[in-house]
């Protein structure tokens, strides 16, 4: 009889880690998370159910150490051809537990991307965050710090406006940055994360690619105030909050790639983003295709099991194929990050649109689905203890973030019918 | 009527006693919920219960068909359809989850204190119970998906009961096994129990909160809701007497989810209209592309914007053409009939299907702040679809029209 | 009424009048064009053409509005609104091509010959024309998209005017290239062409078949809509009196658009109910899964027929409530107003999308007989989607509503 | 500037012949077709137009020669590890000019599949009826007669009906097999097929796989009639009609693979016309996106061009997203195809359920997003000199047959959720 495991794959993309970190994850999320998820909607301040999963996963686990160059004791994913592969079967695994902890997890590797990854590795930076991860069974965060309160997704709109309205601004005094300014939204603020990564602008209003910086601010850096957790329609696991910088000072070397590179590479966290988004959207899928077999088996409409009726069998086939479709995408849109010789750079302006392209694609599919199995259920699509109802809470997030749709269709038009003005 | 002037309604239908309506459900929702409205969605008693009592009790929704003189609204016939409609518009814009509530509460009273099936002798009964100090809300227990907790395997339309009967004497003793009701199992005053009556087709009894050998089980979690305090039921044969059966017949039974249908797309309607406050709020205040747009005046956040509209002005216009209908049986024919059911699951569908997709559009559009619950945009989403799912599932819906509209003979 | 048992509308708005309308409407399909439409879309003169005179003069549509002594059917209000849609509601179940001519005829006459509009001296010199013997077609010159044809850079709601108007005496002179008329550029009696008269803002003047400097390309092939003989427009300096000006402003602009999609919607909601006939026969009797099975006993299909029912049903109510409130301007005011205007696009885009909804799922239902053309339904697929489109780009359509519902500014 | 060769695809999939096949088809049609094709709408019956583009692209340039074994006269591809992607991108370059012509040359291999496929090579037939498309330089066609009047789509609903409906029945009488029956629809019929291959039962009313036959038979048998064509929303390049077998005899060894085996093998007759409708759904849109771009430059809203338009470009964001998800999966049945060794038998119930998903999906959003885009165009969507209005018609052609959409969803629900009544 066919399971999760029965939904196509690329094979000939995957890892040689992929058996591996699938099963490591796997078996965490059998023991250390489905038990516990239906009591996370009351621990989204607290995360007292939630934090001691992390911990397991992350420290115990390691799999937090990944991303880092073997040479200061990472498993060198940022610079293999499988960080996307790799990280897409990880992701993947854990949202189908809790996509809001995939969110949490995967965020983890976002700012570090702009230091660990080749061809812009940072060593110097790498050997000075890297024992923060690695030499600790505790499970360490970090956060990217982008969204402002006046804009939204612009400053994730970069080819409009290039920058031009981060207002969170950082100068240069002698060896510190002096950073100030405001954020909202990442994940893993409000107190979550020990490491940040700020988009700032070195100099206010300007649409010189030069200006941005990517700074990584630690979190506990004089200066640095967080928020309380936002409450959300879902993801408990994931916690955002406001996060303000006062004349924050941290060491000049701690800018990522510099001037020019800064604003080049920041859109390999776009591509990326995106790419991880996919994963944790069909991980969510196979969970409720697990949830969907047992109930459509048990439950009867005039007097049969639910899947032998033909039009309750009609959603099904739409969800399942849907879920085949976006998976089959989401391993492309993950072998393009890991071969950019053979696609394209992950930085590209083509990359970028592809992956928001599919990326907004998985979130559309996902979230139509969702909402037509929550009606096929009827009164148990609501109710708790059927988990439905939380992935349709949470993907509905995850369809929403970075930007959000409309950001991403203007960055498709854009680069597939030569659009200046979107 | 507030938003009369925006989204035309067909408004020659609606009457001095409708429009005297909404001004007081209008003012309730802005006093009493509005205000503190983010609260709500965690403290039934405190925030939650007031407001309630104020509308059921003070306004008077829940007595509203009892004579003026057990201190009711004295509203007898089924024009009251159209009152409720217009007053479920306004408590669906305030709260939705107190909407479902009422919407639910008036379909059990429809049973009974509506012309032509006022039972006099239920209304004094009862008389205590809806027009007192305190909230008496009616649900609905209607039968559901099968399975291993199915009691009866006779079928409404392919939905087995959830509560198996046994004659006894003049009436019935019902049992069921974790019987899930449309809200309120904690709490409700009355349920309206739906079972199979033998030969008579679907029976429809009341049962009241301390019915002896029937017990509610732990609060229910689920996506929204929070004015509905639902629990699953246990009947161990809970005795029912002739008189508390307030309807028999494929007919009857019709006519009361006709009734409730329509109360939840009023209902329903009223969360679109709170939606559309909402992103007209965000989209005169929203500045995006730098500095460079009011997010209105972008043409894709505008088509959408737009399409939301139609979407209300046309659901508006159903909700209240339906409650025309069922508000002049001497006109369009009795709201049983297989036309008028399938008129009011056509328009029900029709509204939910239209306010989720809106809604989540609206979603889309305010990125973080349609989810987080500071704007108050999620709660309405959240709301409409456990209505959505919880009313009648989807599959059971279309094979229902199907039947009619096609002549289908084994759906 | 032919369908009005089985999809309910508000049948108090329905006068005699309406209701024989119907009866000859209908008899008239059943008699001259269902019987021979498969030919129809080939053979405009021998088939179509006898039907249409059929229907314009003999039962006399294209001249109701004229006085009777002119030879005409005596409407002269606004309640005509009512009539005219139950009758295209008839005329589009037969032939939706035919009934987007009516659609376009009713249009241009709602201008001139409606009151508070009646001009009785356009009447009187128009009299000819349409209470002739010879069919009458109006058609409509609207503005479209810009670009290298256009020749106006003003716009109505941001689509630029097909045609230039120069000042010339108490009338104007108008220009314009490749103009797209809406129908039946090739042979219409009358084109109502939109242009900008300056700080009157829009304007449409009449001109007729034979107007000097006024002529007509090569036919278009197009997707649909075979009694359409469309073509192209040149005009190159057509002079035009003041008394052929029938409406300048932009309240009396939209309130033609208003009666145009109504008219439209009311067109297509035959076709819907066309499909719904055709869709209910192959239900009935086509056998799958062996011979196990008559088709509409599918849970699968008959949930999608559901929809469609569905669908339908609430077409229906929208379609006659526009119609309504068109007709009663003292009850719902003016049809030119935004609300109205509004509403009318809000119906005619909801009528179009649930009409192309279903008969896509038809057609996916009916497989290969789906877009044979044997089977009839292709045909009404492609009307309805030329229509859709023809009558105004999508784009527009939204940011007009978002314009009027959320006040957008720029769009 | 991007153009449709700037869409994804998994370029480790692609054959070697891959861009020889591109060119020679791609010119074919920019001079063979895209000037005449706004006639054949009224070329339906006569074929005056139609038929020299075909005789040019399949006898002359060869291509109908390409399934057969090497050792016949063929080019090898039924055999090789390119039989999917080689034929993917032949139908998707024919289907972007016309998709009837990409059908009427994607069902000469339909039959031909039965006998020029790994493991089931039939080399006495390949040998027989090679030289009728080798030695010639006029298009040969065949067309795969399943079909009938009682049943529609029960023909290819072979889990749930094991053949039982099929009427259409052959008597072995000594050395030859005698037909009797009555079949529609197939593509290629009305005169156009040289060679039928004619889905028969040796025993009506069985479900016993062995007696499921499919026989070849020449079109110039003694009892073999065809009526006229259909007429039909588009797609004139397909010619339909209804096929008559009275009392046909053809030699015992025409019956492709045997008793059983041709039960078996059929389905891959399934997995393949599901794949290679894939490739006419993403041509005919990548012609769609030619013909926007121009027309988004050229018409204006609001005094700037459509493109220009945020609410336009959400339309066109949709289109493109849409057509690179169709083409990666596209491309993903394809190399299913190629390679049964890393993904199952073409035949298996799992490739059958999986590549109908795939194809519905397809056709799905095609007919989806072309119907918005001819909304998008407003009075110019309908009108035939943009031709989008034809591939509107065609790609609801397209999406309709084999079954058309519900019998692939109970396919794939049956697979996927293990159902036994659909």
């Amino acid at each position: 009889m066919p399971g999760i495991d029965d939904f196509t794959r690329p094979v000939e993309y995957l890892s040689p880690l992929d058996r591996s970190l699938g099963e490591i994850v796997r078996s965490w999320a059998e023991k250390e998370v489905l038990p516990y998820r239906r009591e996370y909607d009351e621990d989204w301040e607290e995360h007292r159910l939630i934090e001691p999963a992390f911990d397991r996963l992350m420290g115990e686990l390691g799999l937090q150490r990944v991303l880092f160059p073997e040479e200061v004791g990472g498993w060198g994913l940022g610079h293999s051809d499988y960080l996307g592969t790799g990280s897409y079967r990880m992701f993947e695994e854990i949202a189908r537990a809790d996509s809001a902890m995939a969110v949490a997890f995967g965020v983890v590797f976002w700012p570090l991307i702009m230091i660990c990854n080749e061809p812009h590795v940072n060593m110097r930076l790498c050997e000075e965050f890297a024992p923060m991860f690695i030499e600790t069974n505790k499970a360490v965060f970090t956060a990217n710090a982008m969204t402002e309160p006046q804009g939204g997704a612009d400053i994730e709109n970069m080819d409009l406006l290039g920058g031009s309205t981060i207002e969170t601004c950082a100068i240069l005094e002698g060896d510190e940055w002096v950073i100030n300014g405001h954020k909202l939204w990442p994940t893993n603020s409000a107190g979550v994360a020990d490491l940040f990564g700020v988009v700032c602008t070195t100099s206010p209003g300007s649409t010189d690619p030069e200006e941005f910086a990517f700074i990584f601010v630690p979190a506990d850096t004089e200066g640095v105030t967080q928020g309380k957790p936002y409450q959300k329609a879902g993801m408990a696991a994931d916690k955002n909050s406001d996060i303000w910088f006062e004349n924050v000072r941290v060491p000049s070397w701690y800018r990522a790639c510099g001037p020019g590179d800064d604003f080049k590479y920041f859109k390999e966290i776009i591509s990326l983003g995106s790419m991880g988004t996919i994963a944790f959207v069909s991980g969510a899928m196979m969970n409720i295709y697990e949830i969907l077999r047992e109930f459509c088996e048990e439950k009867t409409f005039r007097g049969r099991p639910l899947k032998e009726n033909d039009d309750v069998a009609g959603v099904l086939a739409d969800f399942v194929r849907d879920l085949e479709v976006i998976r089959v995408i989401g391993y492309q849109a993950a072998r393009m990050m890991d071969r950019p010789d053979l696609y394209g750079d992950r930085w590209s302006e083509e990359m970028v649109a592809k992956t928001r392209a599919f990326k907004y694609f998985a979130a559309d599919k996902a979230v139509e689905n969702v909402g037509l199995v929550m009606n096929l259920m009827g009164a148990h699509g609501s109710d708790r203890v059927r988990d439905v109802e939380k992935h349709w809470r949470d993907l509905k997030i995850v369809q929403l973030w970075m930007g959000g749709k409309q950001l991403c269709q203007m960055e498709v038009a854009r680069w597939f019918f030569d659009c200046e003005t979107l | 009527m507030k938003y009369q002037e925006i989204f035309p309604v067909p408004c020659e239908w609606v009457q001095d006693i409708d429009e005297s309506m909404v001004e007081t459900v209008a003012r309730w929702g802005e006093q009493e919920v509005v205000s503190g409205r983010l609260e709500h969605t965690e403290d039934y008693d405190k925030l939650l219960l007031p407001a309630i009592h104020k509308l059921f009790c003070d306004i008077g929704l829940q007595s509203m068909l009892w004579p003026e003189e057990s201190g009711g609204g004295g509203l007898e016939t089924a024009e009251v359809a159209m009152t409720v409609a217009v007053a479920l518009e306004q408590v669906g814009t305030a709260d939705t989850s107190i909407g479902f509530l009422f919407a639910n509460t008036f379909a059990v009273q429809s049973t009974f204190a509506v012309e032509p099936h006022r039972n006099e002798e239920l209304l004094a009964e009862l008389a205590p119970v809806f027009c007192g100090d305190d909230v008496a809300v009616g649900s609905l227990v209607l039968p559901g998906y099968g399975g291993s907790n199915a009691a009866a395997r006779e079928e409404f339309y392919g939905l087995p009961y959830q509560v198996s009967a046994e004659r006894h004497g003049e009436g019935w003793a019902l049992s069921g096994e974790a019987v899930r009701p449309q809200c309120s199992g904690k709490n409700a005053a009355v349920f309206a129990v739906a079972f199979d009556a033998g030969d008579g087709g679907p029976a429809v009894a009341l049962l009241g909160e301390g019915a002896k050998r029937l017990s509610s089980g732990e609060p229910i979690k689920k996506t929204g809701l929070a004015a509905s305090l639902n629990a699953d039921l246990d009947l161990k044969g809970v005795e029912v007497g002739g008189g508390r059966v307030v309807l028999t017949g494929e007919d009857r039974f019709r006519e009361m989810l006709s009734f409730y249908y329509m109360s939840c797309a009023a209902t329903i309607l009223g969360s679109l209209l709170a939606a559309y406050e909402i992103l007209k709020e965000w989209g005169n205040t929203r500045v995006i592309k730098g500095k460079g747009q009011v997010f209105k005046e972008n043409p894709l956040d505008a088509a959408l914007m737009g399409r939301a509209a139609s979407r209300i002005a046309t659901s508006r216009v159903l909700t209240y053409t339906l409650a025309r209908m069922l508000s002049r049986p001497d006109i369009y024919g009795p709201a049983g009939s297989q036309g008028m059911f399938n008129t009011a699951t056509a328009t029900f569908k029709q509204v939910a299907g239209a306010a989720m997709l809106s809604m989540n559009n609206a979603m889309e559009m305010m990125a973080s702040a349609g989810y987080a619950t500071e704007w108050n945009l999620e709660r309405y989403w959240r709301d409409v679809k456990t209505i959505e799912g919880t009313v009648i599932p989807e599959t059971a819906a279309w094979a229902m029209l199907a039947r009619h509209y096609f002549g289908c003979r084994t759906l």
